[in-house]
Parts: structure tokens; C-alpha cells; sequence
């Protein structure tokens, strides 16, 4: 109990665990690299040379972090709330295509029509589709984890479908769709990234969540939503509006992550668009524990960490997957760091 | 002289038993017997490690060896970055400063794995097949190069037997056997008894059922019959080992075929079927001597092999 | 016969000393009954016994055997078995499963004997006289009829000495006399019980031996013959019995400010469980809801405030309607609350103190910044301005609520609530697991609301504060209001009555 | 129609088997999301047993012995340390997919799959009628009336029940509700072991890195669907089998490949929304 006296450790108690968590996840990466006959201080400087060695390197992994980033604050919005969004993989597809799609229909406009309308069109595509899980959810109480899984899988083949068959692009033998309306691009800082100016735009949508989420009322709303329903509702918040709120600004960020990809990235909507970004953002959303400047930290650790790891591959022919294994264990301390942290705190009341 | 240094830069992992795995196999008899340094990189499909992935390979190497569709941005922006590397794009034909394109006519390979199954699937005396004329084709994901193969096997089929019909389906992955399995039996149960997977490691299940349910399978890229010689009639080999081969060995030789389009196709033994001892054993005389004549008369353009759209 | 002694028991939890030396010997075949206040370590003592929570020091003894108690299956192989406050039963389940679960009769030890356990039931409730269906699925019976299905757990484990933790609390008279006489049919039987109340007359009513407690000690130990209600309330409390401490009334004009009509309010179940209720509470007046907890308080104070969605009637607040408004609305309008359940309701344990003090104010200027921003310099002020006033003991702002004692997670309810200076409160048992202290200190606060103009509206199962507090007092049975009495012509009897039997004197005083 | 069933019941079976150890840690009050992840990682360890010993019965054991480790992790973190099931699920799904890959670049060198001619295929067992199926489809069946006699017949079944309505009513019969957990946990895993064992050495003999391919959700879906009630799982698992099925089904009738092969998530959520639809008038309640 001497522990919680310190005020300190009470205000960072969590932020501590993070980085402890961190640290050991690190140590076991480091044993598995060894049981490759590696040496781990190697592999991990490898690693960060890999990652920000030189300009392009940094570009590129800077380029690799917007769309997580985007992803991890998608679903930490969501978490923060108290709704259990799996579903952003989807909303970020049919974000994308949405986007794709504005860029090949209307590829006649001018870029300052073409832009706000392939934003628009991605982040609301993907907004509405966040809605219906929300709404069964919110209204109807089906499990949203479940549902989420679903819309995912069907929004994921529905896109593949458009772009292999009424969308697809010439010359494009791997399912993708034409290169949307040069006007509609935003530009590449380097050739050998994809690192474009649309990362102004991401920074944007991220500034204006955290502030959403650490500033204002409406976090202070999710907070309590998410920590005890009844107590929120007793306090006069609307909760379920809140939440609802929550489910659709993840949908946002989430389809703003697709829309970016294919008018930043690509320049076309590809079947294959996500590696599975929201899935990562969704464990390192989850190792910070939902909060929104230290999502971006991790995205960016991650960034550099998964960059990197074809530079230890290459070097030391460890599997890159050993990043993803490392977050994962991250995480598991993490949350059962916290558990016992709070049963330690709290007691347990018998009656 | 340092020891030419090669990289294969795959759209997704190693251990697809077809695509991929056919490539590497090139590299690694390369390795063996051209005494140079060879590495694999793997992009898991993650696009945003194209660009990066072959720009650091292309950086590090001076041959890059590059497989996948996906790649067809990524290379355009950057091998023009790297005017002292040679690059060879497998199975895509297009003209980007000094890369070498490897353009794989499967179309032609699956047009003689067509005429195969439509002879096949009428045979008399042979357990494994029905009456009926009924062929099958499982692909993995529904995208149009595997669109590509089934116009040519559709078309080969029907060469040979025009009331042939063939079923086709997609399992809408690269990774589910399960649902391979699943398909190929469908399609078996509706009357199939020869079908052809171009299914990556969905391709697999394919297999599995024809070794199960007793009737034909055909393979894909690399020579799957000894996945299960007593069924699978024979691969419809995309030889990318071949011409992955071929192309360090000209580089050794320092006449690599710089911005070229080196076009692989039944001609050239570029794709083919492959006539393993099980195949051989399979399929009959008078069939693979019907194949030598098919064959023949693609190669002096006799018969034009169509393309997907 | 066994008798069971209860030796230098202690049990401390942190730096409270819930049970305090506490010795006893509970003679075999006897109706021993444990008297106290709240919080003097009645329930605690008898949790020692059945092995719910481990002793800090103690030793108990059948037969100067000594019982190694660590867990209730321990306690019941001495064949001690306990009927708790809040009944162990499992809904769905039919009464037989829920009487045999955890010692269940088998065929080839695996196989579950259901007409093995539906003889068993059937033939120990005839024994007793507890007429119960076995085959009824718990949900669907009465309260009376489950605390009867908890009693047949205990016999059916064989039970010799049964404990009832306040088991009239939830019951109808009717139920009562029926518990009651149960009670007498086990000790004729040669059963020993051991029976906690807070109604001195039910005590009296079916006791042998009366023991009384205070603070975790053995004050005194009475037979029946001995022992007189007046007696044992000092022994009780250790001075003379409270006096009331509300001022006359001031004779002004009363504006109704919250007014109930026609009630009606659906229970979880989704059966009515408060009915056409009426009730008006004016300005300057504390109105008193007198009842046997589970007769519909929990689910009016509820939609009063917001959280049950109200079936029919209406509700006006200062001529308002707001029947259908949201918790927000209400609060604007100046409705505080403090729920009967504080943690699950009144507090997010898991976030921080500073959070939990926040809750209500938190779209208020200062705390607010161009409607949009969280203040953080005012919320932390807020939050040690409350820490302060209302002696919160807590080591920071930032420490989560869930740590803090139960007495302070209180207090921080309270603090927060009584500080909007609301037009109107809504308070639900508001001195339940408060000391002595903080009980004056929160019948002040009350007090200073109600001379401000307020209206107060208090639910309480104490009956002693309602009768100390109320201007008036409105007796509530089965979800309906059976009489509103203002408080000079409600005497402890009365309102007693009323509340067990409410049925008696409807429509008579129930005008108000 | 004959063909079509057969269809179903094959497709069915890895759900089936998830489900029905699946449906006792929901009736616990444990919501086992993990599922997907302890599918795809015995898969592999199913196809290492397998390829160490050239027994498909140490293929099966060691299979199931790494769905029982994998859930005991689930139970350690979520039961026992009371850590959130969502976080801690999605986690361990996450986690097997990595895992799985790099064990087999490991032990295998590859990282798409793996496949070795000296494995040994589940036997299938032939019957007249009914045909051919493995061996692993037998014994789910027996399971499925092992499962239904345990969960309506016996103390144990009805234990689980009253874990998951009121743990408090079973802690005070002496009866400790984490402990019935655990066991359901483990159960459950050793089940998921013999799905994923049915996966890669039964359908086929391989590894694929990502087989599982949302098996693992549907049959969560199922035990969501079933709500706690062992029929009506398997219900829910025949209807997603059933949409599988159908799926490939609808190919050969030309529908597009994508739209067919969305059917059984599409199912999914009908099926829910009609099993839990509450109506909007309920739904205002606050
Ligand atoms: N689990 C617990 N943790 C901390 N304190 C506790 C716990 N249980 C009881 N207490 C405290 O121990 C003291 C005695 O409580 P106990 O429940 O025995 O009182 P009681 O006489 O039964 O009161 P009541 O008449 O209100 O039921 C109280 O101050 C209570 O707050
Ligand atoms: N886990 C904990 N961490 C920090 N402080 C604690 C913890 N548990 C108890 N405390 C503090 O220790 C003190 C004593 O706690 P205890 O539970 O004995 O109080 P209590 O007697 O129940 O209080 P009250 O009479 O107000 O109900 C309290 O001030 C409480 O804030
Ligand atoms: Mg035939
Ligand atoms: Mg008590």
C-alpha cells in the first residue's frame, strides 16, 4: 500500500506498467533471438538502422506509421468509449474503395472539388458502415465483437469484388482498380516511399481526436461510459450517444486511413490495401491502454520496429513476425500487470 | 571478383508449394552452381513494404529478382532509382526503363492442361473418371490472372471436345485447403473428375480431395505431383526457376538481357506441363502424343491461345 | 446436545476492528439472537463462523472440539449452515436443483438424480411444514418462498445450527410469523439458531437468549425473561437513545416542488413493482419513504432520478414534466441523487477520484471551457475543495475511488451530491455503512438543505432516522404508498405497522 | 442434396467441435474469444506432432495438448488475473498468428506452409451409405453425446449453469466457480485441439499459415447464437456450416464468387439480429 502513497505513482501507474510491460516484451524477443544463435543487441540495432539509418529510411518508416497511426487512435477512440470496434479493418476496405471509386468517377473535377470530395466520400463510406454495428449494438444489444468480425469479412470481399470485377483496372492482374485522377493525388516527399502530403491531413484528424480525448468533456463522457455504464448514465451523460459517437469517429479514422492510402499511397485501391493495420493498432492500442498520445508513440515504436525488421531478417534471418510477438506480449503484461494492480488497490469486498 | 549478389523480392512468403516456391527453387540451384549470394525477401503482402523492400534490395544487390503482380507500382517508381541494378519482374510484360520483364504466357500451359483434362475426362477403362465431360478449375482468390488461366483451359478443353464444360470456382483465399478441399469436391460431385487448381496454398485442398475422393487434379508453377502421385496428372509449370536461372547465369555471363521482355511460353519451355514419372505414368501415349501435336501447333501459331480480356 | 462456543473471536479488516475479543457460547436447541447498530459486527461474527471470512484471532468450539473452519463447506461438515442477506440462489434453476447444487445426489456417483433430489425436497419441506413446490423455478417465487428454498439448502445439508442474517428484512408480516414459526418447529426439532435482526419486537418475538454488540464487542448477554426492547436499545448504543434533532417545522406557505402521479414502475423482471404511486414533496420539507427494503424504493429512486424508464404517470419537478427527461435534464432542473448502491451506481471504482467528483458538474462552467474543454486546474481544486469539507481521506486527487474505504467512498458521494446545492434531493439510505460522526454530519447537511428551501426526499431502512428526520413520512408496501403521516402523528409502532401490514389502514391516512 | 449435407457436416465440424467447449466456458460466464487463435496454432502443432512421429495420433495429441496450453492462458490471464477477456482474446488471436509463422520458419524453414510426404492423414473409416469421412467426424459425434448427456444429465452440466447465472450461490455451496471455469477453458481447448487437428491432418496434410481462415469466430458466433444453450450452438454451428457450404454451392450456379462466398457472415448476422431482436419500444428502457 506504500506503493500507491506517492502521488506520482498513482498518476502513472499505468504509463509505468506500459513501460515496464515494454521492457520485458523486449527481453523476450531477445531470448528468441538468441535461440537463433543471434545476438540480440545486434538484431535490435539492425533494426534501428534499418529503420532510421539514413533520410529515406526515416521516410519510409514515417510513411509506414500514418496509416497505423491512424489505426491505432481508430480504435483506441472506439475503446476509449467503451465499443469494442473490431470491425475498423472493414471500414478502412470500403473507406479506401470509396475513395478509389471518387477518384475514378469524378476524375474530371479539379483537386480542390476532387480532394475534400475523396476524403469525404472514403470517411463517410466508412462512417456509415461503422453505424450499423453501433446501432444493433447500442439499440438491439447483439454482441458488436461478433458483428464487427462479420461486417468485416463482408466488406473486405465486397471491395475485392468491385475491384476485380466491375472496377478493375487494366493491367492490373493482381485485383485492383485504375489509378484515380492525378488531380486527386497528394504527392510523394521521395521516390523511394510513399510518404505523401496526405500525412498533413492524418495529423490533422489525429491533433483534433487527442484533443477529442484528452481535452475535452467528451473524453472525460468515454471515460465513464467505458469504466461503469450506470455510473455515467446517473451522472447525466448520454451514453449511449456518446458511444455511438465514439463507434463513428473510429469509423472516420479508420476510413480516412484507406482514403489516404489510395489517394497517397497507391493511387489505386488494391485488394490486398491493408496488411491488417487496424488488427495492429489494435494491440497496440490496447498496450497503451486506449490512450491517444501514447497510440501515437507506439504506432511509431512499431513503425520503426516492423521497418526495421527486413534489415534484421536480411542480416540475422530472424523472422520480421518477431515484432508483432513482442507487441502481443507487450500487451499481455500490460493488461495483467493492470488487473492486478487494481485488485491489489482495490479491496475486495466481500459482501 | 566479389561473388554477384542476387535478391527475390515475393509479394508474400515462401512455402506456397507453386508460385513462389518455383522462383526460389531457380535461385537456389543458382546458389548452388553459380557460386553466388542469394537472398529472399518476403513482403507478406503488406503493400506498403513494396516500394521500401525493393528499394532496399535493389540498393544491396545487383541483380533483384522481383514476383508478384503486386509490384507493378513499385517497380515503376523504383527501378528507374537504380540505373546500376538489374531488375527482372516475373510474369507481368510492360517497359520501364532497364527492367527486364519475364512475361508468362499460363494461358498457353493451361490451354494444354485443358486439352489434357477434356481428353481425360471421357476416357474409357479409367477408374478415376465418369462418363460424362464435365471439367474442373479451383482458384484462390477470384482476380484476373487466374482469369487468365481458366480462358486458356476453358479454351483448350474446348478444343478438344466442345461440349466439354467447365466448372470453376473461386475460395476467395490463398491460404484456406479447407475450403479447397471443399470446392474441389463440389465441383467433383457435379460431374468433374479432372480438376486444375490455381489455388497457392488453397491449391492444396484441391489435392487433398482428389486423393480422396479418387479423380484427377492437375497442378500449378511447380510440379505438385508428388504431393500425390497416384492423382494429380501432372503441373502446369510456370518455369520461373527456369528463367530465375537463366537470368543470374546471364548475368554471370555478363550478357543479362537489360530492359528486354524475355517471354516465357510454350516455345520457349517457359510454361509447360511438367512430365514427371508419375505423370508419365498417368497419363497415356496417345494422349501426351496429342499434347506434343497441340503443343506443336501453338508454337507455330496455329492455334492462338486467347487472352483474358 | 452440542452447544457452540465462539472464543476471544477477533477479525480486523485494515485498521477497522470489525470484531473485537468477542466471546459466546450459543447453547444447543436454543434461539440465540445477535443484537447491535449497524456496523457493530454482527454479520462479521457470524461470517467467521460459516467460514465466509477467516478470524484474525479466535477459536470455535462444538462439544470443546475445535473446529477447523476455512471455508462454508468446512462450517457446514460441523453442520453449521447460513442463510444469507442477500439469497445464494440461481434463478433459472428449479427449487430442487438450487437445494441439492454443490451435494447433489448421483447415480454411479456421476449421473445427477433428479428424482433422488426432488424426493429429498419434497420430503424435508413436508417435514417442516415449508410447502414448497420443488419443481417451480426459483425466479418465479416469492421472496418468502426463496428464503425458504435457502432454508431447505441448509437442512438438506443436515444443518444443526442454522444462522439468519436479518432474515425478516425482505419479508411481508405474513412471511414473518410463517419464518417464525418455522423457526419454533426447528428448535423443537433440537436445532440451534442463531438470529440477527434489527426489529426488537421479531426479536423478542422468537428469541431464547438475546446477545448484544457494540462496536465488535460482548456488551451483554440476556435470557428472553430478562430482556425488555427499551433495555436493549441502550445497550445497544451505550447512552441514552437518540433524540430527534429536527427543529419545528416553520409554519410558511409549502410550494410543491417534486410531485408524483400515478406512478407505475416495471422491476427487472418486468413485473410492476412500484404502483400508482403519488406522492407530492415541497420546498423546505424532507419527506421520508418508511419500508421493508424490496418494496419497490430501489426502482422508484430510480425513475425519480432518471435511470428506469417509467411505465405510467408523471413526474412534474417544479412544474416541469419530466417523466421522460433524460438524468441530464433533471440534473439541470436540480434533482442531486444519492443511490441506495454506491459503488455500482454512485462510483466508477476503476477511475480516479478526481473523475468520480466530477460527475454532474462536468458540463458546468468553471469546469468547462467555451463549452467544449475540461478545466483541469478547477476539477483538481473541486476535487481537494470536496476532499477537505467533507474529510475524505484519501492520499490524492488521482487515486482511484475504488481504494478508498468504504466509509470514504461514502462521503465522496455525498461530498459530490450535497455540493450542487441542489433544489431537490433524492437520497437513498444516507447513513447505511456510516460511523457515528459522519452520521451527524450528514443529518446536518441535510437539515441546513431543507432550511434553505429544499426539497428532500429520503429513502431509508432505518426506521429511527426516518422518524428523527422527516417532516413526513410516507410508508411504502408492496410499490405502493400505504400512508403519508406527518411526523408528529407517526410513532415508531405505527409506522412499523404500516410497513409490515400496509394493506390494514389503506385509504384511511393515506391523503395527504 | 445427399453431396450438399455431407458438405455441411464436414464444413461444420471444426466449428462444431469449437463450439460445443466453447458453449460450457460462455455457460461459466466466460466468453472465449480466442478461439480463432487456438485453432490456427494447433493446426500447426497437429502438423509438427504429426511430422516428428509420423502418428497422426501424436499429431492429435500434441494438437490438443497446445489448444489446452493455449487456453490456460486464457484462464491465467482472464479468470484467474480477471484481465478483459476482449483485450486478452484478440491479443492471443493476434499472438497465434505470429506465432505460428515463426515456429514454422523455426522448425521448417518455409513461412507459407509446409507439407511433408511421411505424415500420416486421420484415417477415414467408410461406412455403408453414408460413405467416407474421417475418423475425427465419428468421434465428434460421440463427443456431441457425451457433451449433451454431461451438460443436461449430470451435476457437472448443471455446475456449469449455475457458474456462469450466480457464481455466489455456487461459492456458498462450497463450490468454486474459477476452478469450474479452468476446467471448462481446458476442455474447450482440448477441443479446439481437435479442430485444428481436423484442419491441417484431417481435411489435408499441411500447414497453411492462416488456416483457420475465421473458423474460430464463427463458431464463436455460434456459442453467441446459442447463448449459453448446447442446442442451440450446434444449431447455430449447422447454419454456418450450412452457409459455407453453401457458398461453394452457389458457385457452380454462377453466382459471383465474392457475393456467394459472403453468405455465411451475412448469415451470421441475421441470424443474431433475429435471435436477440428486442424491439424498439424495449430498447428506450433506460
Ligand atoms: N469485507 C469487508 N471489508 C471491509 N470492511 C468490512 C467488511 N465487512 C464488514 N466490514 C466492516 O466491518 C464492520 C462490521 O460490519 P458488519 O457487517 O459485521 O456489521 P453488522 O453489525 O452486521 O451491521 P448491519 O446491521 O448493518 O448489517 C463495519 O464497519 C463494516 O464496514
Ligand atoms: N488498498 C488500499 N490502498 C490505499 N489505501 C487504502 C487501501 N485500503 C485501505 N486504505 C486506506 O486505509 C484506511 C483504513 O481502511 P479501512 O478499510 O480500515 O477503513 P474503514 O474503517 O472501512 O473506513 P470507514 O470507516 O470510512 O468505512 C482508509 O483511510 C483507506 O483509505
Ligand atoms: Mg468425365
Ligand atoms: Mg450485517
Amino acid at each position: 500500500m506504500i506503493l500507491f502513497s506517492k502521488d506520482w505513482l498513482i498518476r502513472y501507474r499505468d504509463q509505468c506498467i506500459i513501460l515496464v510491460s515494454f521492457g520485458l516484451s523486449l527481453l523476450i524477443g531477445a531470448v528468441l533471438i538468441s535461440c537463433y544463435g543471434a545476438n540480440p543487441m545486434e538484431a535490435y540495432r539492425e533494426m534501428i538502422i534499418g529503420a532510421l539509418g539514413d533520410t529515406g529510411a526515416l521516410l519510409a518508416t514515417l510513411a509506414r506509421a500514418v496509416p497505423l497511426i491512424l489505426s491505432t487512435m481508430s480504435i483506441a477512440v472506439a475503446f476509449y468509449g467503451g465499443m469494442w470496434n473490431i470491425g475498423a479493418e472493414g471500414q478502412l476496405f470500403l473507406g479506401a474503395f470509396a475513395a478509389a471509386f471518387a477518384g475514378i468517377e469524378f476524375g474530371g473535377l479539379p483537386g480542390f472539388i476532387l480532394i475534400p470530395l475523396g476524403l469525404a466520400a472514403g470517411i463517410g463510406t466508412a462512417v456509415l458502415w461503422a453505424w450499423i454495428p453501433g446501432k444493433l449494438h447500442l439499440d438491439q444489444g447483439l454482441n458488436i465483437v461478433v458483428l464487427t468480425i462479420m461486417l468485416n469479412s463482408i466488406a473486405i470481399l465486397f471491395t475485392t469484388y468491385l475491384a476485380t470485377g466491375p472496377y478493375a483496372g487494366e493491367r492490373t492482374s493482381a485485383g485492383s482498380t485504375e489509378k484515380i485522377a492525378e488531380a486527386m493525388r497528394f504527392s510523394h516527399f521521395q521516390v523511394f516511399g510513399t510518404l505523401n502530403t496526405g500525412i498533413y491531413v492524418a495529423l490533422g484528424a489525429v491533433l483534433i481526436v487527442t484533443v477529442l480525448m484528452v481535452l475535452s468533456v467528451w473524453g472525460y463522457d468515454w471515460r465513464c461510459s467505458r469504466m461503469n455504464t450506470r455510473f455515467a448514465k446517473y451522472g447525466g451523460i448520454d451514453v449511449r450517444n456518446r458511444q455511438m459517437a465514439a463507434m463513428l469517429l473510429s469509423g472516420a479514422l479508420a476510413g480516412l486511413a484507406g482514403s489516404l492510402l489510395v489517394m497517397g499511397d497507391h493511387y489505386r485501391f488494391l485488394i490486398n490495401i491493408s496488411p491488417g493495420y487496424t488488427w495492429t493498432g489494435m494491440i497496440l492500442a490496447m498496450m497503451v491502454t486506449y490512450s491517444p498520445i501514447g497510440g501515437i508513440l507506439a504506432a511509431f515504436v512499431y513503425s520503426i520496429m516492423s521497418s526495421g525488421a527486413l534489415q534484421m531478417e536480411l542480416v540475422t534471418d530472424i523472422p520480421q513476425e518477431l515484432v508483432s510477438i513482442i507487441v502481443c506480449c507487450a500487451v499481455l503484461f500490460v493488461t495483467a500487470g493492470i488487473s492486478v494492480a487494481n485488485r491489489l488497490a482495490n479491496r475486495i469486498r466481500e459482501d | 571478383a566479389d561473388k554477384i549478389k542476387v535478391a527475390l523480392v515475393i509479394a508474400n512468403k515462401l512455402g506456397d508449394a507453386s508460385f513462389y516456391d518455383s522462383a526460389n527453387a531457380g535461385l537456389e540451384r543458382a546458389k548452388k552452381e553459380l557460386d553466388i549470394v542469394g537472398k529472399v525477401v518476403e513482403c507478406n503482402f503488406d503493400p506498403a513494404n513494396y516500394v521500401p523492400y525493393l528499394a532496399t534490395a535493389a540498393k544491396n544487390f545487383d541483380l533483384v529478382l522481383v514476383v508478384g503482380f503486386e509490384f507493378i507500382d513499385a517497380i515503376e517508381q523504383v527501378a528507374p532509382e537504380f540505373p546500376n541494378t538489374d531488375f527482372a519482374y516475373f510474369d507481368v510484360s510492360g517497359k520501364t526503363v532497364h527492367v527486364t520483364y519475364v512475361d508468362f504466357k499460363e494461358n498457353e500451359g493451361s490451354f494444354l492442361a485443358g486439352a489434357l483434362a477434356a481428353m481425360m475426362t471421357t476416357r474409357e477403362n479409367d477408374p478415376l473418371v465418369n462418363k460424362e465431360a464435365i471439367i474442373g478449375a479451383v482458384g484462390g482468390e477470384d482476380i484476373p490472372v487466374i482469369h487468365n488461366f481458366f480462358v486458356g483451359y476453358e479454351q483448350g478443353a474446348k478444343y478438344i471436345n466442345p461440349d466439354c464444360e467447365v466448372l470453376t470456382g473461386f475460395v476467395g483465399s490463398w491460404s484456406d485447403p479447407a475450403k479447397g478441399k471443399e470446392m474441389a469436391l463440389n465441383q467433383y460431385h457435379n460431374g468433374a473428375d479432372v480438376i486444375f487448381q490455381v489455388a497457392g496454398g488453397t491449391g492444396e485442398g484441391v489435392i487433398a480431395a482428389a486423393k480422396e475422393a479418387n479423380f484427377y487434379a492437375i497442378g500449378v508453377d511447380s510440379p505438385q505431383e508428388y504431393l500425390a502421385p497416384e492423382v494429380v496428372l501432372t503441373s502446369m509449370l510456370k518455369r520461373l526457376d527456369n528463367a530465375a536461372y537463366d537470368l543470374i547465369k546471364a548475368k554471370k555471363e555478363e550478357n543479362y538481357p537489360r530492359g528486354q521482355v524475355v517471354s516465357c511460353d510454350l516455345k520457349n519451355n517457359g510454361v509447360g506441363l511438367s512430365w514427371s514419372d508419375s505423370a508419365l505414368k498417368l497419363v497415356p501415349e496417345d494422349v501426351r502424343h496429342r499434347l506434343e501435336e497441340l503443343t506443336q501447333e501453338v508454337v507455330e501459331g496455329k492455334i492462338v491461345v486467347e487472352e483474358y480480356k | 446436545m452440542p452447544s457452540l462456543w465462539i472464543s476471544r473471536l477477533t477479525k480486523t479488516f485494515g485498521t477497522l476492528r470489525a470484531v473485537d475479543d468477542f466471546s459466546l457460547e450459543i447453547a444447543s436447541g436454543t434461539v440465540h439472537s445477535l443484537v447491535g447498530e449497524n456496523g457493530a459486527g454482527k454479520s462479521t461474527v457470524v461470517k467467521c463462523v460459516y467460514g465466509l471470512y477467516s478470524p484474525t484471532a479466535g477459536k470455535f468450539k462444538i462439544d470443546n472440539k475445535i473446529l477447523t473452519i476455512k471455508t462454508p463447506r468446512d462450517a457446514m461438515k460441523y453442520g453449521i449452515g447460513m442463510v444469507h442477506q442477500h439469497f445464494m440462489l440461481v434463478p433459472s434453476l428449479p427449487v430442487y436443483k438450487n437445494v441439492v447444487l454443490g451435494d447433489e445426489p448421483t447415480t454411479r456417483g456421476l449421473i445427477f438424480n433428479h428424482h433422488g433430489a426432488i424426493e429429498a425436497v419434497r420430503h424435508l419441506s413436508a417435514q417442516y411444514g415449508l410447502n414448497i413446490d420443488p419443481l417451480a423455478p426459483v425466479h418465479s417465487l416469492p421472496v418468502g418462498i426463496q428464503q425458504r428454498v435457502e432454508i431447505l439448502k441448509l437442512l438438506y445439508r443436515k444443518a444443526e445450527i442454522l444462522i439468519f442474517d436479518e432474515p425478516t428484512a425482505v419479508l411481508s408480516p405474513r412471511e414473518i410469523e410463517g419464518l417464525f414459526s418455522i423457526i419454533r418447529e426447528f428448535r423443537k426439532a433440537g436445532k440451534t439458531i442463531i438470529f440477527i435482526a434489527h426489529n426488537l419486537n421479531e426479536v423478542l418475538a422468537v428469541s431464547d437468549v438475546i446477545t448484544v454488540m457494540r462496536k465488535g464487542k460482548h456488551i451483554a448477554t440476556l435470557p428472553r425473561s430478562e430482556a425488555t426492547s427499551e433495555e436493549l436499545a441502550s445497550l445497544m448504543v451505550g447512552r441514552s437513545v437518540h433524540i430527534p434533532v429536527l427543529e419545528e417545522t416553520p409554519s410558511r406557505e409549502l410550494k410543491p416542488f417534486l410531485e408524483m402521479t400515478r406512478l407505475t414502475v416495471s422491476g427487472d423482471r418486468g413485473k410492476d413493482v412500484v404502483k400508482n404511486l403519488t406522492l407530492t414533496v415541497h420546498r423546505g420539507e424532507i419527506v421520508g419513504i418508511a419500508g421493508i427494503t424490496g418494496n419497490g424504493q430501489s426502482e422508484l429512486e430510480e425513475a425519480i432520478s432518471g435511470l428506469r424508464f417509467v411505465k405510467e404517470g408523471q413526474l412534474l419537478m417544479g412544474k416541469r414534466d419530466i417523466t421522460h427527461l433524460p438524468p441530464l435534464k433533471r440534473r439541470k432542473l436540480g434533482l442531486a441523487y444519492i443511490p441506495e448502491d454506491r459503488i455500482k451506481t454512485g462510483l466508477a471504482p476503476l477511475a480516479s477520484l478526481k473523475d468520480n467528483a466530477l460527475l454532474g458538474y462536468q458540463y458546468k462552467p468553471p469546469f468547462l471551457k467555451r463549452n467544449f474543454f475540461q478545466n483541469f486546474r478547477s476539477i483538481r481544486e473541486f476535487a481537494l475543495h470536496l476532499m477537505e469539507r467533507y474529510n475524505i481521506m484519501a492520499a490524492s486527487e488521482n487515486i482511484q475511488a475504488g481504494t478508498l474505504s468504504g466509509g470514504n467512498m461514502q462521503r465522496l458521494v455525498m461530498a459530490r451530491e450535497l455540493e450542487q446545492q441542489p433544489d431537490f434531493l433524492l437520497v437513498s439510505q444516507p447513513t447505511r455503512g456510516v460511523d457515528i460522526g459522519g452520521i451527524s454530519f450528514i443529518h446536518d447537511r441535510l437539515l441546513s438543505l431543507r432550511r434553505a428551501g429544499k426539497a428532500i426526499l429520503m429513502i431509508s431502512a432505518d426506521l429511527d432516522e426516518i422518524l428523527s428526520l422527516s417532516d413526513r413520512i410516507a410508508v411504502m408496501n408492496r410499490g405502493e404508498i400505504v400512508a403519508v403521516l406527518p411526523r408528529k402523528e407517526a410513532s415508531r409502532n405505527l409506522v412499523g405497522r404500516l410497513m409490515l401490514e400496509g394493506s390494514f389502514v389503506r385509504g384511511k391516512e393515506a391523503s395527504s | 442434396m445427399f453431396d450438399f449435407l455431407r458438405a455441411t457436416i464436414r464444413m461444420s465440424t471444426p466449428l462444431f467441435l469449437t463450439a460445443l467447449g466453447g458453449t460450457w466456458t460462455r455457460q461459466t460466464g466466460v466468453l472465449n474469444i480466442s478461439q480463432e487463435g487456438a485453432m490456427l496454432i494447433s493446426s500447426f502443432f497437429a502438423v509438427l506432432g504429426n511430422y516428428f512421429f509420423q502418428s497422426w495420433i501424436a499429431g492429435v495429441l500434441s494438437g490438443m495438448a497446445a489448444g489446452l496450453i493455449f487456453n490456460m492462458l486464457f484462464a491465467l490471464l482472464c479468470v484467474f488475473l480477471r484481465a478483459n477477456i476482449w483485450v486478452v482474446g484478440m491479443t492471443l488471436n493476434i499472438l497465434a498468428d505470429s506465432l505460428s509463422i515463426l515456429l514454422m520458419k523455426s522448425v521448417f524453414h518455409v513461412k507459407g506452409g509446409f507439407r511433408d510426404p511421411r505424415m500420416v492423414r486421420i484415417p477415414d473409416i467408410s461406412l455403408p451409405y453414408i460413405g467416407n469421412f474421417s475418423l475425427l467426424i465419428l468421434l465428434a459425434a460421440i463427443l456431441f453425446f457425451i457433451f449433451w448427456f454431461v451438460d443436461f444429465k449430470t451435476v457437472f452440466g448443471m455446475r456449469l449453469k449455475a457458474a456462469g447465472e450466480n457464481e455466489e450461490a455456487l461459492s456458498a455451496a462450497g463450490i468454486s466457480p474459477v476452478s469450474l471455469r479452468f476446467k471448462a477453458l481446458a476442455i474447450n481447448g482440448i477441443m479446439v485441439g481437435l479442430a485444428g487437428a481436423f484442419l491441417s491432418t484431417s481435411y489435408l496434410v499441411a500447414f497453411v499459415s492462416g488456416m483457420s481462415a475465421g473458423r474460430g469466430w464463427l463458431a464463436v458466433a455460434a456459442v453467441i447464437f446459442g447463448d449459453g444453450n448446447l442446442l442451440w450452438s450446434i444449431v447455430g454451428v449447422f447454419l454456418f456450416g450450412a452457409a459455407q457450404a453453401a457458398g461453394i454451392e452457389l458457385q457452380s450456379f454462377g453466382f459471383s464468387s465474392h457475393l456467394a462466398l459472403m453468405l455465411p457472415y451475412i448469415l451470421v448476422i441475421i441470424a443474431l439480429v433475429f435471435k436477440n431482436w428486442k424491439g424498439v419500444k424495449l430498447a428506450k428502457k433506460a
